[in-house]
C-alpha cells in the first residue's frame, strides 16, 4: 500500500500498541491481564505494519523459519518449566515453592511471568499466522 | 446499574437475532461485531475485567477481521 | 415464574443459546453456521459468569490490602471462561480456513449445494 | 513414590516432543521421535498398571494446590488400562504409517501430521485421568481440533467435505457438553467429580428437573462426538476418506475416548442412585 500518510502515523502508533500490550502482559499476573490478552494486542501491531508496509518490509522482520522457531521454542519453554511445577507439586517435593506475589510489584510473582510472556509470543505469532494465511496464503 | 444491564441484554438478544435474519454477509458479521463489543461491556458489568478486556481483542477485533478475509477470499 | 424477572443474566444467556443454536443448525451458509456458534459459546460464557456474580462485591483485584474473601466475587469462572474463549477463537479459525478451502474446491459455501454434489 | 507422576510425565512427553517436529528438517529423525515417544510413554503407562495393580487406585494432585481448588488426576484400574491400551496402540499404528505415510499425503505436510498426532494422543490421555469436569472439555476440544486435522490433512475434494461436518457437529456436541457443565456447575458449585458427586448426592431430590436436563446435554453432547446410533450421520465420510493410519487411530482411539468420559460422567459424577430414576441407560443402551 503506497500511502504516505498511513506509514508515517503507522510508524508513530505501532511502538504505543506494542508498549501497551507488554504492559498488560507484564502485569497477567497480579491485575487484569495476561498473555492470552496482550498477545493478541501484540499481534495486532504485527498485522498493522503487515497491512500497511505489505509483504517485502514484514517479511524481513519474521519470516516464516523464525516464527515457526520463536513458537516452538516458547511452547517447548513453558511445557517444560510447567511441567517442573506440576510434578514438584503434586510429588510433595518441595524444591520451589511459587510465591503469592504482593499487588504493585511485577516480579514478585515467581515464574508466572515467564510463563505468560511465553504465552504472549506464541499467541502474538499464531494471530499472526492466522492474518497472513487469510490474508495472502502464504506467511 | 440494574437498568442498564438489562436494556444490554435486550441489545444483544436483537443483535443475535440480526445476524440470524440478515440475508447480507457483510452485514452479519458486523452485527456480530456489535455483539461482541457489547458482551465486553457486560462483562465489565459482571465485575470480569481481564475477560472484558480479552473479548474486545479478541471477539471485536481478531475474529472480525478473519470473517471479512474469509468474505473476501469468496 | 418470577424468577424470569429477577435472573435476567441467566435468561438472557438461555436465549442467547437458543438463538445461536437455531443459527448453527439450521442455517444453509457456512459463514453463518460459524457467527452461530460463536454466539452459542459466549452464551455459555455468560451463564457462567452470571453464576459467580454476587451482587455488591468488587472484581477480584487486590488493590492496596487484602480486604477478605466476603469483598471479592467468585473468580473461577472467569478464569475459566479465558481458556474458552481461546478455545473459541481458535475452532473458528480452523472452521474458517476449511471455508476458504471448500470455497477453492466446490465453487460455494452453501451447505445443501455442497452435499448434493457428489464429491470426486 | 515417583510413579504416582508417570501418567502426567506420559502426556508432558508427547506434548513436549510434539512441539519440537517443526524445528528438525529431515523427516526420518521426526518418524523416529514420534515414535520413541508415543513408546516411552507406553512404558509409563505400563509401569503405572502393574503398579495399581498391586497397590489400587490413587488421586495425583497437578501443581501445588489440593482437591477442591487445584486440578488432580485420578488414576484406578479401568485408567490405567485404557492409558496403556491407547499408547501401545498409538505406538503400532505410528509404526505402521511410518512406510505407509508418504503414499497419502503430500511430503511438506509429513511433519504437521506426526506433530497432530502427537497431541491427538495427550489429549486422549488427558480426558482418560483427568478428574476435573472442565479440564476434560479443554482436552476434549483439543482431540477434536487434532482428530479434525488429521483428517484433512489428505487434502482431496470429498475429505473437506467430510471433515467441515465433522467440525461443524462436533461444535455443537460441545457446546452442549459445555452447557451440562455449567448446569453442574450452578447446582453443586464444584468441577471436580468426587466434590460434585459428593453434593449433588444431597441435592439432587430439589433439583429434579434440572438434573434430567444437565444428563440430557451430556448424553447428546458426548453421543455426538462418539458417534452413538442415531448421531452417527458424520462417521462414514470422516472415517472412509481420511489416510489409512489415521482412520485406524479414529475409529480405535478417539471414540473410546468420549464413550469412558461418558461412562465417567454417568458413573463418578451421577452415580448410579441418580441414574437409576431416569430411562438414561435403557436409551442409550437401548434395553427396554
Amino acid at each position: 500500500m503506497k500511502n504516505t500518510i498511513l506509514k508515517e502515523v503507522s510508524k508513530i502508533v505501532i511502538p504505543f500498541i506494542q508498549i501497551f500490550s507488554i504492559y498488560i502482559i507484564f502485569h497477567g499476573h497480579l491485575s487484569p491481564g495476561g498473555g492470552f490478552a496482550g498477545g493478541t494486542i501484540f499481534g495486532a501491531s504485527l498485522i498493522l505494519y503487515r497491512i500497511v508496509y505489505g509483504k517485502g518490509d514484514a517479511q524481513k522482520k519474521i519470516s516464516y523459519k523464525r516464527l515457526m522457531h520463536l513458537m516452538c521454542i516458547s511452547l517447548i519453554f513453558y511445557g517444560v518449566l510447567k511441567g517442573y511445577g506440576f510434578i514438584t507439586g503434586g510429588s510433595y517435593i518441595d524444591l520451589f515453592e511459587i510465591p503469592l506475589g504482593t499487588p504493585g510489584r511485577i516480579l514478585s510473582g515467581g515464574y508466572i511471568l515467564p510463563l505468560n510472556i511465553a504465552v504472549g509470543i506464541v499467541v502474538a505469532m499464531v494471530m499472526y499466522l492466522f492474518f497472513t494465511l487469510f490474508y495472502e496464503g502464504e506467511v | 446499574m440494574e437498568i442498564f444491564s438489562i436494556i444490554m441484554i435486550l441489545f444483544l438478544i436483537g443483535s443475535a437475532i440480526a445476524v440470524s435474519a440478515i440475508k447480507n454477509l457483510l452485514g452479519a458479521i458486523i452485527a456480530f461485531t456489535v455483539y461482541s463489543l457489547v458482551m465486553a461491556i457486560l462483562w465489565q458489568q459482571l465485575n470480569a475485567p481481564d475477560l472484558a478486556i480479552t473479548e474486545a481483542a479478541v471477539g471485536a477485533g481478531i475474529t472480525t477481521l478473519l470473517f471479512i478475509f474469509t468474505l473476501k477470499k469468496n | 415464574m418470577e424468577m424470569l424477572f429477577t435472573k435476567y443474566f441467566e435468561v438472557g444467556s438461555m436465549v442467547l443459546f437458543g438463538v445461536g443454536f437455531m443459527t448453527l443448525l439450521l442455517h444453509n451458509n457456512l459463514i453463518k453456521k460459524i457467527i452461530g456458534m460463536n454466539i452459542m459459546d459466549t452464551a455459555v460464557f455468560l451463564f457462567f459468569i452470571a453464576k459467580g456474580y454476587i451482587d455488591g462485591r468488587e472484581a477480584p483485584i487486590v488493590r492496596g490490602f487484602h480486604k477478605g474473601v466476603e469483598a471479592y466475587v467468585n473468580p473461577v469462572p472467569a478464569a475459566l471462561m479465558l481458556t474458552g474463549i481461546v478455545i473459541a477463537v481458535s475452532v473458528t479459525a480452523f472452521a474458517l480456513a476449511l471455508t476458504v478451502k471448500i470455497y477453492e474446491k466446490y465453487g460455494t459455501i452453501e451447505l445443501d449445494e455442497i452435499m448434493k454434489m457428489r464429491g470426486d | 513414590m515417583y510413579i504416582r507422576s508417570f501418567p502426567l510425565v506420559a502426556i508432558l512427553i508427547l506434548l513436549v516432543s510434539a512441539f519440537v517436529m517443526p524445528m528438525i528438517k529431515k523427516r526420518s529423525i521426526v518418524k523416529g521421535l514420534s515414535l520413541v515417544s508415543m513408546g516411552i510413554s507406553s512404558i509409563l503407562a505400563l509401569i503405572t498398571l502393574v503398579y495399581v495393580k498391586e497397590n489400587g487406585s490413587f488421586i495425583y494432585r497437578i501443581g501445588h494446590w489440593d482437591a477442591p481448588w487445584g486440578i488432580e488426576f485420578q488414576i484406578g484400574i479401568i485408567e490405567a488400562m485404557m492409558g496403556f491400551l491407547f499408547t501401545s496402540v498409538a505406538a503400532l499404528i505410528i509404526w505402521y504409517s511410518i512406510y505407509s505415510i508418504h503414499k497419502e499425503i503430500k511430503d511438506n505436510r509429513v511433519v504437521f501430521y506426526y506433530l497432530l498426532v502427537n497431541i491427538l494422543i495427550g489429549a486422549l490421555l488427558g480426558i482418560v485421568f483427568s478428574n476435573d469436569l472442565f479440564n476434560s472439555f479443554v482436552f476434549m476440544e483439543l482431540s477434536t481440533l487434532a482428530s479434525c486435522g488429521i483428517i484433512v490433512v489428505k487434502d482431496k475434494k470429498e475429505n473437506i467435505k467430510a471433515t467441515l461436518k465433522y467440525l461443524v457437529l462436533s461444535t455443537l456436541g460441545s457446546g452442549l457438553v459445555l452447557m451440562g457443565i455449567a448446569f453442574l456447575y450452578s447446582i453443586t458449585g464444584h468441577l471436580n467429580m468426587t466434590f460434585a458427586h459428593r453434593e449433588i448426592v444431597k441435592v439432587y431430590a430439589d433439583y429434579g428437573q434440572t438434573v434430567l436436563i444437565t444428563l440430557g446435554l451430556f448424553t447428546v453432547g458426548l453421543g455426538v462426538k462418539s458417534a452413538m446410533f442415531p448421531l452417527h450421520t458424520w462417521l462414514p465420510d470422516a472415517h472412509s476418506s481420511a489416510p489409512s493410519s489415521s482412520s485406524a487411530l479414529l475409529s480405535a482411539l478417539v471414540l473410546k475416548g468420549f464413550v469412558l468420559l461418558l461412562v465417567k460422567i454417568l458413573y463418578r459424577v451421577f452415580g448410579t442412585e441418580i441414574i437409576n430414576q431416569f430411562p438414561i441407560l435403557n436409551l442409550i443402551l437401548i434395553s427396554f
